[in-house]
C-alpha cells in the first residue's frame, strides 16, 4: 500500500503521543485533558498498525476511545459543574514528581539502550492474517484467561451497578 | 500502481488519469501520495454531494407524506435548494457564545465531520471501487464512528449550555448503549463469511439474491432487524434522537452552533445515515451485486432503499424517552442479538446454514 | 451509608422553547433528567384584554374576545354574547342559536385537531401535525366562507350571529364531517396503538381527580381524570339540551386519556353538528340590538365549555355603554397552575408531553 | 416489549408500527394538496375580510361616502380617520379619509355599519411591506384599490336590511377543490390584488 | 525496535508523574491509562521484534485493553460515589476507610 517511509510516520506519531500525554498530566481543566487522552490513545493506535497489530489498533480504538475515555468524559461531567472556576489538579510536590520521573525515564532509556542485551529474532514474518491468528490463540492455547477475563469482566459490570445505583428508599 | 478504487466501468478514466500523472515525472512515493490525496479528495467530494442529496430527498420524502411540495424553487423540484442553502450557511456569521470552551467548541464539528468520513475508507461502492480493502474493515468503520460521540461530547461541553450539555450525555449513553446490539448483529453476519474484510463479505453474496444474507441466513432478517434499530440510534434518528430532541432539548448538543460549524454537524449526521445504510447493504443485501446496471449504481440504489427506510421510520414514529431508550436496547435488543449470535453459531457449527 | 445526593440544577425551559407552546417560562429544577420542581412563569404576553375591553362597547369587544383564546375564538365570542345578552335580557333567535352551535362545535373540532397535531409533533412524530392541520383546514374554510376570516372570526354577536350562512355552507360542512370521521382512523392508527407512543403517555403525569378540582381545572383535563363534568351538559347554555349526545369520561388522567378524551370529543361534536345541520330551522339570524346599546348597571357572568375547558367571562356594568368591568377566565390558566404539582418527579421529555396534553394557550393564561 | 407486555406483545407492536408506517406510506403515494404560493392562488370566498376598500359609484365613478362617520365609531382600534368639515350649504364634503391597516383588527365592523356601501372589505390580502407607513393609506389609494371590487349597492333600499349582506349572485366557494394545486388561472381576486402590488 | 521502547518508557513517566501528582481522582485514572498503554506498546513491539512466531504479545496487550476497561469501569463507579458524599472528588476526601 502507501509507500511511505514508516521511519517518519513514528517520529510524528511518537511526538504527537508525547504532547497529548502530557497535555493529559499537565493541563488544569479535566475536560481538556480527557481529550487529550483520547487523542494520545488514538495515536498509540496508529503505532499499534506501524507495529502490524491491526486488529489491536482496531481494538485499542473501539474499546479506550469508544468506552473508556466517553466513560471518563461522562465522569467529568457529571462531577465537575459547567463554569466551574478550574479545579486545582496539582499539588506542592509536582516539581520533585517531575524530577523523579525524569530520572526514571532516562534511567529507563539507559537500561533499554545500553544495559540490555536483546535477541533479535531472525526476521520470520508475523502471520498474515492476524485476527484469524488472534482468534485461534485465544479459543485454543489461551481459553482460561480468556474465560477468565469474561468472569472479571462481567463482576466489573456487576461491581459498578452496584456501586453507582442509587438505593431506592 | 494499481488503483486500489477502479471498478470495471470506471477502469478506463482512471488508468488514463494515471498515464497523466506519471507523464510528469514524479517519483514513485511522491506519486502514491499524490495518488491518494486525489482519492481522499474524490470521496470526499461525492460523499458532500450524496450527503447534500440526501438531505434533498429526506425533505422531500418528508414533503410528500405530509402532502406537501417541500423545497420547490431552485431547479425542477428544488434539486439544488440543498447547494444555495450550504452556501448560505458558508456566508453566514460565525455566532460564538462569550462564555464557550473556546478549543472545544471550535474542535467538535471538525472532529464529527471528519469521523463521520473516516468510514468510507473501506465501503466498496461497486466491484472494486474501493479505498483500501482493509482485513479489520467492518472492525474499523465500528472504531473510527464512535468519534462521532466525542464530537458530540465536545459540542455538549463546549457550548457551555445546559441544554446542549444534556444532549451531549444523553449522545454518550445512547452510543455506548446501542454500540452493543449493533455489534452483536453484525458478528452473525461475519460468523458465516469468516472474515472482517467488506470485499469478502460482499463476494460471499455473489449470484442471485437468495445469497444475500438477509435471505440465506438463519434468523437473518431478524439480525437485520436489530441493526437497522441499532444504526437508527447510531446515527441519532427519529425515533431515537434524543440528543437532539428539538422539543425536549431545543436542539442538544447542536444549539449554540450556526453557520458553517451547523453545517459540519448536519451534513455529518446525514452521511452518518448514509453509512448505516450502506453498511446494512452490505451485510445484507449483496452489497454491489446485481444485474445489468453497473455494480456502484446497484450499491447506490439499494443504499438510498435503506435510506427510505430510515426517512420513513424519522417521519411516522414518536420519540422515546431517554429511560426507555436505554431498557429497550439493554432489557431487549441485547438479548435478542445474543440469542440470535448463539442459534447462528449453532447453525455454522451443525453446518446446517443454505 | 447516608443516603446519595446528586447535584441539582435548573433548567430555564422558554420563554423561547419550542413545546411551550408560545411563551412561557417554566423554571425547572433537575436532578439529571429528572424534574425535581416546577415554577412557572406567565405574563410575557399580557396585552390587558380586559382594560382594553373596558373602553369599547359591547359590540367593539367582540373582537377583542377573538384576541382571547384565538384557536377556539367562536367560544369566545359566543361567551361575551351571552354574558351581554343575559346582562341586556336580548331573546335570540332560535336559527341563529343553531348556528352558534355549529360553529362553536366546528370551533371545538379544529381545535382538538391542532391538539392533535401539536402533541404528537411534541413528541417527536411531525407527520400526524401535518395531518390534523390539513383537516382542520377544511373547517377553516368553512368559518372563512361564512364570516370572512380564519382565526379571528368576530362572528357570534350579541343577539345573534352577524351574518347567514352561504347556501353551499350545508353540503360543505357535511363534505368536511365526512372527510374527518374517514380520516379519524388514519390518525388513530398513527398513534393510538403504537407502542413508543404507548409508552410515552401510558401511566405519564397522572393528575388525580381531586387535585384538578381543588385547582379549579376543567374540561377534558378534568374530564379524563374521570370527572364527569361538562358545562355543556350540567349547565346548559344555547340549545346543547337539545341534541343527542353525551361527554366523554375517562378514568386514568394520565397523557393518553387526555390525548383520548379529545378523539372521542372529535366524534361526540360531528354529531353535535349533523344534528345542528338537519334540524336548522329558518328565521331571522339576528335579535335587534343597536350597535350602541346600553344595558341596565348590574352584573354577570355567564360561562361555556370550550375545548380547554370552563371559559368565562364576568361583566359589570354601570348602564352606560361601555362595561365598566370585564373579567376573562380561561381554562388554560388553571391547568398552568395545576402543572407544578403533578408534573414532578418526571422526566423532562415527560413534562414536555404533560405540557402538549394540557393543551395549553398562553395568551388565555395571560390574556 | 416496551411497556413489558411479555413477548406476545413484541407481535403485537412490530404490526402496530407497521400499521403506522402502512399509513405515511400511503400518503407517500398521494399528491401534495399545498399550493405554489406566489404563482398559485386559492379563489378567496367573496365575503373574505381582507383590506379595507373605498367604493366608488359605477356610473360616476365617485365615491359612495356621504361622510356619515358610522364606521369610524364603530371601529374599535380607531383605525380609521375621517375629516369632512361642513361646507356652507351645511353638507359635508370627505376631505380626509385615512386607514392605517397596521391598527386594523380586521373586524368587518366598519363594512357593517356602513348603511351607503362606501366601504367594504375586500379579498385582496397581499400589501404586506417592509415599511410600516406603507400601511397608512389615504383617500386615493382606497379609491384606488377599491376601483374594481365587486359590491352590491345598499343605497337604494335604505335600512331594508340592517347588516345582512345576503350571498352575492356566483358567490364562489371557499376551494374549488382541494385536491388539485392549480386553482383557475384568471382569478379575479388575486388580479386586482397582484394590481394592488404593482399600485 | 529501541525507540519504541524508548516510547513506551517517556510515556510511562509520564503516567507517573501524573499519577503522583494529580489530585483529582479521573486525572489519576487517566494518568493509569497512559501507564497502561506504554506496557501495551512494549507489549506489541516485543511480539514484533523479539518473538520469533505467533502473536503472544498483542494477545497479552487485547487483556491488558479489556483489563483496563474493566478497571475505568469500577474506578469510575467509586469516583461518582465519592463525588455523592463528598461534593468532590480530590483525593484528600479520602481519608476514611469506611463510612
Amino acid at each position: 500500500m502507501l509507500e511511505v517511509d514508516g521511519g517518519i510516520v513514528f517520529w510524528i506519531l511518537s511526538f504527537v503521543i508525547l504532547v497529548s500525554g502530557f497535555m493529559v498530566v499537565s493541563l488544569k481543566n479535566v475536560f481538556h485533558c480527557a481529550l487529550a487522552l483520547v487523542l494520545c490513545l488514538f495515536t498509540v493506535a496508529g503505532l499499534y498498525i506501524l507495529l502490524d497489530a491491526e486488529f489491536l489498533a482496531a481494538a485499542q480504538v473501539l474499546i479506550y476511545v469508544g468506552s473508556v475515555a466517553i466513560l471518563l468524559i461522562f465522569e467529568v461531567m457529571l462531577t465537575s459543574k459547567l463554569a466551574d472556576k478550574r479545579i486545582t489538579q496539582s499539588n506542592d510536590q509536582a516539581l520533585v514528581g517531575f524530577f523523579i520521573c525524569t530520572l526514571f525515564a532516562v534511567a529507563a532509556y539507559l537500561l533499554i539502550k545500553f544495559n540490555t542485551i536483546w535477541y533479535p529474532l531472525a526476521k520470520s514474518a508475523l502471520p498474515s492474517d492476524n485476527i484469524l491468528t488472534i482468534g485461534k490463540y485465544l479459543m485454543t492455547e489461551f481459553m482460561l484467561p480468556f474465560e477468565v477475563v469474561s468472569i472479571l469482566l462481567v463482576a466489573a459490570l456487576i461491581g459498578a451497578i452496584a456501586l453507582a445505583r442509587t438505593e431506592k428508599s | 500502481m494499481i488503483w486500489p478504487i477502479a471498478s470495471a466501468e470506471l477502469l478506463p478514466l482512471f488508468s488514463y488519469l494515471y498515464e497523466l500523472l506519471e507523464s510528469t515525472g514524479l517519483p514513485q512515493p511522491w506519486l502514491a501520495v499524490v495518488v491518494y490525496t486525489f482519492l481522499a479528495a474524490l470521496v470526499f467530494g461525492v460523499l458532500s454531494l450524496l450527503a447534500l442529496f440526501l438531505v434533498w430527498w429526506e425533505r422531500k420524502i418528508a414533503a410528500h407524506i405530509q402532502q406537501r411540495f417541500g423545497p420547490m424553487r431552485h431547479g425542477w423540484h428544488g434539486w439544488y435548494q440543498t447547494i444555495m442553502d450550504a452556501v448560505k450557511l458558508l456566508q453566514k456569521e460565525d455566532i460564538r457564545v462569550a462564555t464557550r470552551d473556546k478549543t472545544v467548541f471550535f474542535w467538535a464539528p471538525v472532529v464529527c465531520f471528519v469521523a463521520a468520513f473516516l468510514a468510507y475508507v473501506t465501503i466498496p461502492f461497486g466491484e472494486g471501487l474501493i479505498v483500501a480493502d482493509l482485513n479489520i474493515g467492518i472492525l474499523y468503520i465500528m472504531a473510527v464512528t464512535t468519534f462521532t460521540v466525542i464530537s458530540l461530547l465536545m459540542a455538549g461541553w463546549g457550548s457551555n449550555n445546559k441544554y446542549a450539555l444534556l444532549g451531549g450525555m444523553r449522545s454518550a449513553a445512547q452510543v455506548v448503549s446501542y454500540e452493543v446490539p449493533m455489534v452483536a448483529s453484525i458478528l452473525v453476519v461475519v460468523l458465516f463469511v469468516g472474515s472482517l474484510s467488506m470485499v469478502d463479505i460482499v463476494q460471499a453474496q455473489a449470484g442471485g439474491i437468495w445469497n444475500w444474507y438477509i435471505f440465506r441466513l438463519p434468523y437473518g432478517p431478524i439480525a437485520f432487524c436489530t441493526y437497522i434499530i441499532a444504526a437508527t440510534a447510531e446515527a441519532n434518528r427519529t425515533p431515537f434522537d434524543i440528543p437532539e430532541a428539538e422539543q425536549e432539548l431545543v436542539a442538544g448538543f447542536n444549539v449554540e452552533y450556526s453557520g458553517m460549524k451547523f453545517a459540519m454537524f448536519f451534513l455529518a449526521e446525514f452521511v452518518n445515515a448514509f453509512t448505516v445504510s450502506a453498511i446494512a447493504v452490505i451485510l445484507f443485501f449483496g452489497g454491489w451485486h446485481g444485474a445489468l446496471l453497473p455494480s456502484w449504481m446497484w450499491f447506490l440504489g439499494k443504499t438510498f432503499g435503506i435510506v427510505l427506510l430510515l426517512m420513513l421510520f424519522r417521519w411516522t414514529y414518536p420519540r422515546l424517552r431517554v429511560d426507555q431508550l436505554m431498557e429497550f436496547s439493554w432489557k431487549f435488543l441485547v438479548p435478542v442479538t445474543f440469542a440470535n449470535i448463539i442459534i447462528a453459531a449453532w447453525f455454522k457449527y451443525a453446518g446446517w446454514y443454505w | 451509608m447516608p443516603e446519595l445526593r446528586t447535584e441539582e440544577f435548573q433548567i430555564n425551559m422558554g420563554p423561547h422553547h419550542p413545546s411551550t407552546h408560545g411563551v412561557c417560562r417554566l423554571i425547572l429544577t433537575m436532578d439529571g433528567e429528572k424534574i425535581v420542581k416546577i415554577e412557572p412563569v406567565i405574563g410575557y404576553l399580557h396585552r390587558a384584554l380586559e382594560k382594553i375591553c373596558e373602553n369599547r362597547t359591547y359590540a367593539q369587544c367582540i373582537p377583542v374576545t377573538d384576541r382571547f383564546e384565538y384557536v377556539t375564538a367562536m367560544s369566545c365570542n359566543q361567551v361575551f354574547s351571552m354574558a351581554a345578552e343575559r346582562l341586556a335580557g336580548i331573546e335570540v333567535p332560535e336559527r341563529a342559536e343553531y348556528l352558534r352551535v355549529i360553529m362553536l362545535e366546528l370551533n371545538r373540532i379544529a381545535s382538538h385537531l391542532i391538539f392533535y397535531g401539536v402533541t404528537a409533533m411534541d413528541l417527536g412524530a411531525l407527520t400526524p401535525f401535518l395531518y390534523g392541520l390539513r383537516e382542520r383546514e377544511a373547517i377553516i374554510d368553512l368559518f372563512e366562507m361564512t364570516c370572512g376570516q380564519r382565526l379571528t372570526y368576530n362572528y357570534i354577536r350579541v343577539g345573534g350571529v352577524a351574518r347567514d350562512i352561504p347556501k353551499e355552507f350545508i353540503p360543505k360542512c357535511h363534505e368536511a364531517l365526512d372527510t374527518i370521521t374517514e380520516k379519524m382512523s388514519d390518525y388513530e392508527g398513527l398513534l393510538n396503538e403504537n407502542p413508543i407512543w404507548l409508552v410515552r403517555t401510558k401511566g405519564v403525569g397522572v393528575m388525580p381527580a381531586k387535585l384538578g378540582i381543588d385547582y379549579g381545572v376543567s374540561g377534558p383535563v378534568l374530564r379524563a381524570s374521570g370527572v364527569d363534568y361538562d358545562i355543556r351538559r350540567d349547565d346548559p347554555y344555547s340549545i346543547y339540551d337539545k341534541f343527542d349526545w353525551k361527554p366523554s369520561v375517562r378514568q386514568n388522567g394520565d397523557c393518553f386519556d387526555r390525548y383520548l378524551i379529545r378523539l372521542d370529543e372529535i366524534k361526540q361534536s360531528i354529531k353535535i353538528v349533523k344534528q345542528a345541520l338537519d334540524g336548522l330551522p329558518e328565521g331571522d339570524i339576528k335579535a335587534k340590538v343597536s350597535p350602541n346599546f346600553k344595558p341596565p348597571a348590574g352584573e354577570v357572568y355567564a360561562r361555556v365549555e370550550n375545548s380547554r375547558g370552563e371559559l368565562g367571562i364576568y361583566i359589570q356594568s354601570d348602564g352606560g355603554k361601555k362595561p365598566l368591568r370585564v373579567k376573562m377566565r380561561g381554562g388554560s390558566y388553571c391547568q398552568l397552575q395545576a402543572l407544578p404539582y403533578f408534573g414532578t418527579d418526571c422526566f423532562i421529555a415527560d413534562l414536555v408531553a404533560i405540557f402538549a396534553t394540557l393543551d395549553i394557550i398562553l395568551p388565555e393564561v395571560d390574556r | 416489549m416496551l411497556d413489558g407486555t411479555g413477548s406476545m406483545g413484541v407481535f403485537k407492536d412490530i404490526k402496530n408500527l407497521l400499521i403506522g408506517m402502512r399509513i405515511t406510506g400511503k400518503h407517500l403515494g398521494r399528491h401534495a394538496i399545498t399550493l405554489q404560493y406566489p404563482e398559485q392562488k386559492w379563489t378567496m370566498p367573496e365575503r373574505s375580510r381582507g383590506v379595507v376598500v373605498l367604493l366608488s359609484d359605477k356610473e360616476t365613478g365617485e365615491l359612495n361616502c356621504t361622510s356619515c362617520m358610522l364606521c369610524m365609531r364603530a371601529c374599535p382600534t380607531a383605525a380609521i380617520e375621517i375629516d369632512a368639515p361642513r361646507g356652507e350649504d351645511k353638507k359635508r364634503t370627505l376631505k380626509v379619509f385615512n386607514v392605517d391597516n397596521a391598527l386594523c383588527c380586521y373586524c368587518g365592523l366598519c363594512e357593517e355599519a356602513c348603511n351607503f356601501s362606501a366601504l367594504k372589505m375586500a379579498t385582496m390580502y397581499e400589501y404586506s411591506t417592509p415599511n410600516k407607513g406603507d400601511l397608512f393609506w389615504d383617500m386615493k389609494k382606497l379609491q384606488e384599490a377599491g376601483r374594481d371590487v365587486p359590491y352590491e349597492d345598499k343605497r337604494k333600499k335604505k335600512k331594508a336590511k340592517p347588516v345582512e349582506a345576503a350571498p352575492i349572485n356566483e358567490a364562489t366557494p371557499v376551494k374549488e377543490d382541494t385536491k388539485t394545486d392549480s386553482p383557475p388561472p384568471d382569478d379575479k381576486a388575486s388580479d386586482t390584488a397582484g394590481k394592488e402590488d404593482e399600485g | 525496535m529501541i525507540p519504541y521502547l524508548a516510547l513506551a518508557a517517556i510515556l510511562f513517566s509520564i503516567g507517573l508523574f501524573g499519577v503522583m501528582t494529580r489530585r483529582n481522582t479521573i486525572g489519576i485514572l487517566m494518568s493509569l491509562e497512559l501507564m497502561f498503554n506504554a506496557v501495551n506498546i512494549n507489549f506489541v513491539t516485543f511480539n514484533k521484534y523479539v518473538v520469533s512466531d505467533g502473536l503472544v504479545g498483542q494477545i497479552f496487550a487485547i487483556f491488558i485493553v479489556v483489563i483496563a476497561a474493566a478497571e475505568a469501569v469500577v474506578g469510575l463507579a467509586i469516583v461518582l460515589l465519592i463525588y455523592r458524599n463528598w461534593k468532590g472528588i480530590d483525593t484528600d476526601h479520602f481519608t476514611v476507610m469506611k463510612w
